[in-house]
């Protein structure tokens, strides 16, 4: 361990823009990406339990 | 109402009729009869303005339609050999497109109502190019349900339909017709059309 | 009259978001294309920052081309231009409506992203703003100038080609205009003199082309 | 209703893959969190300054992966893609549609972290080097490949032709790899001396390899996760999905 | 087989013999692209002289990508591809066909043409020899590659946008040899390293390409 | 000679059909009804080979199609909803050219011969976008004229004709199942064939 101090740390020796910035938008990509794709997996299924209710809805009421 | 006197036509150097002049008036339908490549198609475009008489005038409610323009379209209705829909867009998108780009924009339901007319319930959500020949024509001949213009130019309308479909579309016109509309009208087939006063004029005996 | 131009506006920009593919990839061609001159030419950042203008707009030229052949064609083929030449409203408003919709899917975005890839050319702050500039003012002529062309190949088999070598032509003054703008500004000169004559190119073709491209398109069909 | 019910059981392997994924997916994730710590500590807390580019040179903890994983991801694809396209199995066109995006992401992230490293060291965001340009295409076959599969609604035709164009891509994976001979490159300029002194390298290295780890890990964990949307999307007439989904609502 | 072979050639040349257009409109886009650099660029010669390589060859590589989409296209819309695909004999001879044809209505004249655009540029006698030599090597590599993202593309509306963007990454080693081919001739180095990658591409491609765009046209139709 | 067993056709989440089987010998033509959109199109595809089946099997004189490949397809012909002629040829070129691809050369007289037999005499050496609908039709049946495979698979064949070449493409059609040929057509139209025994299939009941 060879930082000093936390603000020597994010200060990386003067390149704090450029390593920072690496590595927050590795960051940021690899926090939306997962998220992105929760959220596309909670829309398809409530689209599709509502679908499935649609039809089982309009099933029944052709066999009545 | 609309009159065409001693029309010619010549396409390429072959003259394709010549001298062909009728006079139609509300609640008739002129069919065209005539071989292939008689000239039909050429003649109802002339009719509709798209393409230019060689001789002879083609005048609408006495005035020759060069002249009215605008006012000649505001009561045309044409359906040329193309179905005129976008492949990208659902039947439904389709003909709400074409009515307000035709000046005359129809509610959501009013075009349901055409669609389902013409038997496309299920299909009002299902981009067209996944369509069947015949049901792409059926989209477009949907345009007709509420269409309320005076003059209706239909070019071979019942071509890739089926024999229910063909019968919806003949009743259409004749509702048309007996609403004092006009209509002129290509076809090969045998079909009756189950009102107005029907004439033919047969191209290039 | 003006709910016509939105009407066309409307489909126009729907049909292009069905497609996406069509959105995106004008963009994406522009910046390959941007992208390959370097590669051809090799790698010095000094002869690269000189080229940089004229390749940029070279660039947004061939992609607004690109683009032309769709902007009436699918209408013609399945027979929605007939219908619209046959509405009962003034060609000219629609034939508006298709340009505005079609610089709104292939200018406009072009325009975005050209500060971006300004950048990769190394050019200063003052050239990527008057790039920016003077491509939102250029490409709507493109378009306009560019629907001309279309009108006229329409129907003609090998239009593709037929229109860029009708339309590159006309576009030469827009080309020179948009670049020297950046030159000037690049090499600290006054740039406004070209900017406003690029102004006064887009106003000419505003005003002429929906006439033209009106009658060409009657042309056509017949 | 029974018309748009197909019976899909033939191919089984969706329907026994999907809840498989599911339980691998925690794992991959507690794996990549797992490594990507140790590594970001071993690269930002162990390796020391180095003597030339200063702190700078941290940025190399990810680019060296994502660039890896970049050209990795490819070949993975286009082995999917390879697979389906011989024996038919629908989930290997899916696997590859599921892992295009990641891809990308990883070649945009080569180039981004590149050019944040680029400007300190050498001047400029970017320059037309051999290697920095091929990593460019790689993002542009990704970016063909997901536009064709967007541009093609059949999920059948659309696996098949990207298939075709993943396999022809592939050639460029050995061009990028080698890029580096056919010009005289700034890239290569090894300005990070592995060689100065072993220790330090023995350190850097190992925190590359271990963030390469979690990429990878990463990787397969979202790559996952998008097979598994992509096959409930395609399958959502098929009688497991159905019977997965009554079962969630109960 | 051979006989297929011919007589697919024989068709499409006859075709775009009779389109003209298109044979001619290839050709001027080609020259007005590689006239419009100096425009956007300015006139220093010793500069024009650097870019020139690279500007002839992106030329090119643009000029063959725009005849692209008619490449299958017109096929595909009238149904013949069809009738192609059913006919008794191997798909990826007709297609080898297709490429031959392309690239003699394409590549063919822009090769011929080239030497005379050099000049505009003051490339060297030893320049524009190379220049002529890569592009008859590489010309023939694009259409086989071109004719893979041709085949994907079908009907896909946008494709002709698509398709640039699928096959413009796929063309860039061999707009990087060509040009490296004729900058080394220029500089005085030895081009013939760069000439036989090319003619290793050619040989490759022409193996390759006609399987995958039959595989690939078989997926299209479906 | 030509046999389906359990065809399915899924389109999109559509299941068009399932379990059709039928089994074709020669000199018979099976005429396929079905209303707009009922799969007529799609089961034509199927069995040329252009679509596969999601599930069962097509065989020819015993084999599967699909293994067959090229063997099979020299034995067919097969005609869609598109006319596959170039409309910058004209008819006696794109009769030679078709002719040429599919490895069947015609001589030129043949070709006339055909063409003539259409009714397109005086127009072999015209565009072919100059054409009427019907005569670009009448072009693309002209293959039929010299067609020798054994089994054709003809689209709505009748779309667009006139009654003359209406009758005169059923009696080809008629002429082929007299000498031992196989078809497979759909049609919307009430069509007779003069010859062969003549069997319907009805989809989507
Ligand atoms: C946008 C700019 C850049 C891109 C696209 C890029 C791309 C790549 C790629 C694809 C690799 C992996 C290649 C391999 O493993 O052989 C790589 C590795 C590497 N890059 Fe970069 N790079 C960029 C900028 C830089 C800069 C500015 C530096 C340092 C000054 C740098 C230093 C390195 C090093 C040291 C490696 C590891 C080399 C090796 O393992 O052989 N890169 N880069
Ligand atoms: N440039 C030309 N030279 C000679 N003849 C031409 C030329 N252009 C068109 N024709 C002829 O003009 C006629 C066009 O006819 P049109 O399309 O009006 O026929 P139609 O009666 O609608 O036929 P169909 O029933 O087949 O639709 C055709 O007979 C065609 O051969
Ligand atoms: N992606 C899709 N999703 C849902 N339905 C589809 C899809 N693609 C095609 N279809 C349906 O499949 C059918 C295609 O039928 P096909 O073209 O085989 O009909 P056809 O019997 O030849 O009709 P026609 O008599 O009109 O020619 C149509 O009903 C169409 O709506
Ligand atoms: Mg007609
Ligand atoms: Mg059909």
């Amino acid at each position: 361990m060879h930082w000093n101090s936390a603000s020597e740390f994010f200060a990386m020796g003067g390149y704090a823009f450029y390593v920072w910035g690496s590595f927050g938008v590795t960051a940021l990509i690899m926090a939306v990406e997962p998220i992105i794709v929760a959220r596309r997996r909670k829309n398809l299924l409530s689209r599709l339990k509502r679908q499935i209710t649609a039809e089982n809805l309009a099933q029944r009421s052709e066999e009545s | 109402m609309l009159e065409a006197s001693q029309l010619e036509c010549v396409r390429g150097d072959r003259r394709l009729f010549a001298g062909v002049s009728f006079r139609l008036e509300g609640g008739e339908l002129l069919n065209l009869q005539g071989k292939n490549g008689a000239g039909k198609t050429s003649l109802l475009r002339m009719l509709v303005g798209l393409a230019q008489p060689v001789a002879g005038e083609i005048t609408w409610r006495g005035e020759p339609i060069r002249k009215l323009a605008e006012d000649y379209r505001a009561e045309l209705c044409y359906m040329g050999h193309h179905n005129a829909i976008k492949e990208e867009l659902t039947p439904l998108e389709n003909l709400l497109a074409s009515a307000r780009l035709a000046g005359e924009p129809l509610s959501e339901e009013q075009a349901l109502e055409a669609l389902y007319a013409v038997g496309l319930a299920g299909r009002e959500d299902l981009q067209a190019k996944y369509l069947s020949q015949g049901q792409k024509r059926r989209v477009a001949l949907a345009r007709l349900i509420h269409e309320r213009r005076a003059l209706w130019v239909l070019d071979e309308p019942f071509v890739a339909l089926d024999v229910a479909a063909v019968d919806m579309v003949a009743g259409l016109i004749g509702a048309h017709l007996q609403r004092g509309g006009l209509a002129v009208m290509t076809t090969h087939q045998a079909v009756t059309i189950p009102a107005g006063n029907l004439r033919e004029y047969r191209l290039g005996a | 009259m003006l709910d016509l131009l939105f009407a066309v506006i409307a489909r126009d920009l729907k049909l292009a978001l069905r497609r996406q593919a069509d959105l995106v990839s004008a963009l994406f061609f522009f910046i390959i294309v941007v992208s390959l001159f370097p590669l051809g030419v090799g790698p010095e950042m000094d002869m690269l920052r000189k080229m940089a203008p004229g390749v940029l707009w070279v660039a947004a030229l061939l992609a607004t081309m690109l683009t032309l052949p769709r902007l009436f064609g699918d209408d013609y083929r399945d027979g929605t231009l007939e219908q619209l030449v046959l509405a009962p409203q003034p060609l000219p408003v629609t034939v508006l409506g298709k340009m505005a919709a079609h610089w709104l899917t292939s200018g406009l975005p072009l325009t975005l992203l050209a500060p971006v890839l300004g950048l990769q050319f190394d050019l200063s702050a003052d050239g990527l703003l008057v790039l920016t500039l003077a491509l939102l003012v250029g490409t709507p002529s493109l378009s306009a100038i560019g629907a001309i062309g279309a009108a006229l190949t329409l129907g003609l088999r090998g239009g593709g080609v037929l229109v860029s070598l009708l339309v590159l032509p006309l576009y030469i003054p827009v080309l020179i205009f948009g670049a020297g703008a950046v030159d000037a500004a690049v090499s600290g000169l006054g740039f406004e003199a070209h900017l406003s004559l690029l102004g006064a190119l887009l106003a000419g073709s505003l005003f002429f082309a929906p006439w033209a491209t009106a009658a060409a398109l009657k042309i056509s069909l017949e | 209703m029974n018309n748009r019910l197909i019976n899909w059981f033939k191919f089984a392997s969706p329907a026994t893959f999907y809840p498989l994924a599911g339980k691998m997916i925690p794992w991959f994730v507690a794996l990549s969190v797992v490594f990507g710590a140790a590594g970001l500590y071993l690269g930002m807390f162990v390796a020391p300054t180095d003597f030339q580019q200063g702190e700078g040179y941290r940025i190399i903890f990810i680019h060296v992966p994502a660039s890896w994983m970049s050209m990795f991801i490819y070949l993975v694809m286009a082995f999917w893609a390879a697979l389906g396209l011989a024996f038919n199995t629908r989930l290997s066109g899916m696997m590859a549609t599921a892992l295009a995006p990641t891809g990308a992401l990883m070649a945009f992230l080569s180039l981004w972290t590149g050019a944040l490293w680029g400007k300190p060291m050498w001047g400029t965001w970017w320059v037309w080097d051999a290697r920095l340009t091929s990593e460019l295409i790689l993002l542009f076959l990704y970016i063909g490949f997901i536009a064709l599969q967007s541009a093609i609604d059949d999920p059948r035709r659309a696996d098949k032709a990207g298939a075709v164009l993943a396999l022809v891509g592939v050639v460029n994976i050995p061009i990028i790899y080698f890029s580096v001979k056919w010009w005289n490159t700034l890239h290569q300029g090894a300005s990070v001396s592995l060689t100065k002194s072993p220790s330090m390298a023995a350190t850097m290295l190992w925190a590359m390899l271990l963030v390469a780890l979690c990429f990878w890990m990463y990787s397969i964990a979202v790559a996952l996760g998008r097979a598994r949307n992509i096959m409930l999307e395609r399958e959502r007439h098929t009688e497991w999905v159905r019977q997965l989904l009554a079962g969630k609502e109960s």
